[in-house]
């Protein structure tokens, strides 16, 4: 809640798989991870003291307990959307804050289906008509937002395009990306129209990867000689609030929509005591092109309007003035829920310490942000330093 | 056909209000979602304007849509907003995507499914 | 980990549904205990900080906002099939001890249909001839570990009986069992033979029902008038060592097996301080009456055979000298299994206050300890006092 | 037909066992779930003793069980330890639930599902 002990949670592994598509079972990915994020640490397995982890269609974490080890640990399954990575990585925090364990684990997986994510009106309290009708559309509802966010504060359609180009240029430099050819902003604008004003590859696809952190206390981190740790200075979950706009709704109330994305991120920098103008680095939920021009301002990290400009003059890639989604975000890496907030914490810990290889951005980052935002209304944000 | 005298031939949307914060809802619901009170059932306006808006250009997946016997076309979806201060999700039709603005003053019936709206002043 | 600050988390408020059979999905189940939660504890929704919630097969927890209210409060799903409750326990507890939250919520709920667990060979790793031959049968499993039990420790069949006796005579005295009629150990035993040694009225089934739990700091308690609180001093959930008996299993390993309930009941009672004879009255995992046999021992509150005099003394009746399962215990009440370990907690807070009525265990108890265990080898338990 | 030839006759079960900490383990795993090393496969012993049993009284549910074309039976099934010290799950034939004893020898075979065993000395 306050910034007492805030710096007193390190992560000190990280392990991402490849987000392209293999034969690869979710759990399969998960136990790579985790053993990569083990070495990365220079922990053994038996040394974890309590994990948390998660996938939203690709089972429970807690049954790699069988692939690590039977060291009996308690192991948390934790299920929120794409909220999953940020609420097993709050628990593990809190896990450590409570002195439950000095050293934890998170772990978020999935491995979707092409073309995944059929809703059914049932399970979304709507009528039967919604989805008939074809009202039941994710993208539908991205397009609206973003439509409506252009009306108000002067987006086009061409910034739209530049975003996906970033991420595709992001993407084409970092390993573990799905899309790795670059891909510029008249073709993006060209590839077919899904629903106005966004475009075919202005989207994020369902996909497959998995990623782990291995957390530490303070007092255990000195005694790893081989990790270089990160500091997790806030790890926040928020639900929305009343007066919010989100997806399958048959009715969303007046007035400018309250923000959950923004009530998260308030409340991480809080937490961690600094503020959008410190950050060096960081990365947005774009499960669209739209999303990430909204976080941006929805986060803190500009006002609203102002993405039009600071989009065209190259601020937020590799070498702007506040890189943003620097291993190509949703858009390059593919959708994997339970995967997603937890790759964005691993893009930002090998920032700060300077290995992210070809996508590494210059002059030394020494602060970095995270921000999650799913259905029904969840946003997960960290904040972390060197 | 004039759009205030549509509104009045063309069945309501029944909605719900709460006494209290005056928070209406679409559909009816018993208990406020914003303050969790009683509210009452309410006949909402069948005219506002169109808050925003997209297409829809392929076919969504079947099931849930059910694809029309003279199979897909695109079809234009948003958000109108009443004055009663709520926004209500609809497919709007009799308009060409060429000719949707945010703002556009639209006439909201209910139906047999969603809601429906149309450009106010357009007849069918 | 240690005892430091394991006084600080209070129960301050409790709220259980009916366990019977009704309309009610689960969700309205959940949405009802967490009310009666609040009411309890005089607290309102807006002032919980942090709720952690889950259900097997019966939706998940945090919809439960768009019930309560919108507050913007993070919300985690856990799933951790029998350790549901405990993981949403823990995870609450961290919070507190953490200063995360200095309100949170635990809620657990379930609603299975009719002789629900279908297990598939698959989902367990298992070859379809598994399944096929008819040897995917929770039941098997638990009759051959009491079968080899009842033979190293000298347990009669009349023991089990007397144990399902005790369960419905406790659960004619608790308003929210779902049976409620007395059955005597004949009858039991006369009842027809599921698997040897268990006849049918030995076993619970599954069913519905949920249980909502209030946790706060103890500077909160001290601002709640109408609260009525009661220490937490430990809640531990441990997942299975190496060596270990579980379903589904198509080999064990030799040798005396290891005991996660052993194992999260120690760690339990070290987290306290206190141990398994300062215990006044406790709730352990009743999936069947061998199971409530078998884990008096292994929680440490007699030796292994032991429990073939104690039973037939009475002294897990209401009235003896360790009683347990006091409400009836899955037995009686079913095995919804998202809300059961939960419920044991409810049991134990009203028998400390005095509150728990027609099952009220004389002579004012001051401690009380629970424990689940559930597949595939996860056991929670906490540790109670007034 | 003596036990110790027809455990020599019959198909064996093949696990795997680990040469750092000897945990053998059925079906053959190439990673030993104790210690995480590599394990080696190993054909198990052909004879035991019942470690525990049951009897399944009832028709399980289908699916995942499959009854068989005259119906369903009840079966004897349970634990067999072998010398290797790992206990195998087995549908027990060749005995009635009366003459069943903890501790009894028995023969155990692979052969086209799960694994089956039966009194030790007992013929087909
Ligand atoms: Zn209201
Ligand atoms: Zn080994």
């Amino acid at each position: 809640m306050s910034g007492a002990g805030a710096a007193d949670v390190l992560v000190c592994g990280v392990g991402i798989t490849p987000f392209g598509r293999s034969e690869a079972t979710g759990l399969d990915l998960a136990a790579q991870a985790v053993r990569t994020a083990l070495a990365d640490a220079g922990v053994p397995w038996p040394r974890v003291r309590a994990a948390f982890g998660g996938s939203d269609a690709a089972g429970n974490a807690d049954t790699l307990v069988t692939r690590l080890g039977l060291t009996g640990i308690p192991f948390v399954n934790v299920r929120n959307g794409c909220a999953t990575g940020g609420s097993a990585l709050v628990s593990a925090v809190n896990a450590i804050r409570s002195g439950a364990a000095d050293v934890a684990l998170a772990v978020g997986f999935d491995k979707h289906p092409r073309g995944a994510f059929d809703p059914r009106p049932a399970d979304w309290g709507l009528d039967e008509a919604y989805g008939a009708e074809g009202l039941m559309v994710t993208t539908q509802f991205f397009a609206m937002k973003i439509q409506r966010y252009m009306h108000d504060h002067g987006i086009t359609a061409r910034t739209l395009a530049l975003v996906a180009e970033k991420a595709y240029a992001n993407g084409a430099r970092s390993p573990h990306a799905w899309r790795r050819e670059p891909l510029d902003a008249d073709a993006i604008l060209a590839s077919g129209m899904v629903n106005d004003p966004l475009t075919r590859y202005m989207f994020c696809s369902p996909g497959q990867g998995a990623v782990a952190l291995v957390l530490c206390a303070r007092s255990v981190a000195r005694e790893l000689p081989a990790a270089d740790p990160v500091a997790l200075r806030a790890a926040v979950v928020r639900s929305r609030r009343f007066g919010s706009f989100e997806v399958f709704s048959p009715w969303a109330p007046g007035g400018i929509p309250t923000s959950v994305s923004a009530d998260a991120a308030g409340a991480a920098f809080e937490e961690a005591g600094i503020g959008p103008d410190d950050i060096d680095v960081c990365q947005l939920q774009d499960t669209e092109s739209g999303a990430e021009v909204m976080h941006l301002a929805e986060c803190g990290f500009c006002e609203h309007g102002e993405q039009e400009r600071l989009i065209a003059a190259g601020a937020t890639a590799i070498g702007g003035a506040l890189p943003v989604n620097t291993d190509g975000g949703c858009i390059a890496n593919g959708e994997p829920i339970g995967a997603s907030g937890l790759r964005q914490v691993h893009e930002i810990v090998q920032q700060l310490r300077g290995r992210a290889g070809d996508h590494q951005v210059p002059g030394g980052p020494r602060t970095g942000f995270t921000h999650v935002y799913g259905a029904p209304g969840v946003s997960a944000c960290t904040v972390l330093t060197r | 056909m004039e759009g205030a005298l549509t509104a009045v031939s063309a069945p309501a949307l029944r909605g719900s209000r709460c006494p209290r914060c005056e928070v209406a809802v679409y559909p009816a619901d018993p208990a406020c979602p914003n303050c969790g009170g009683p509210a009452a059932p309410v006949r909402l306006s069948g005219t506002g304007t169109l808050w925003t808006w997209t297409v829809q250009r392929y076919a969504p997946k079947s099931p849930p849509y059910e694809t029309p016997e003279d199979g897909f076309r695109p079809f234009v979806v948003g958000y109108v907003e009443l004055p009663e201060g709520l926004r209500i999700l609809a497919v709007l039709d009799g308009v060409r995507p060429e000719g949707v603005r945010i703002g556009m003053r639209v006439t909201l019936a209910a139906g047999a499914g969603v809601p429906h709206a149309r450009p106010a002043g357009v007849t069918v």
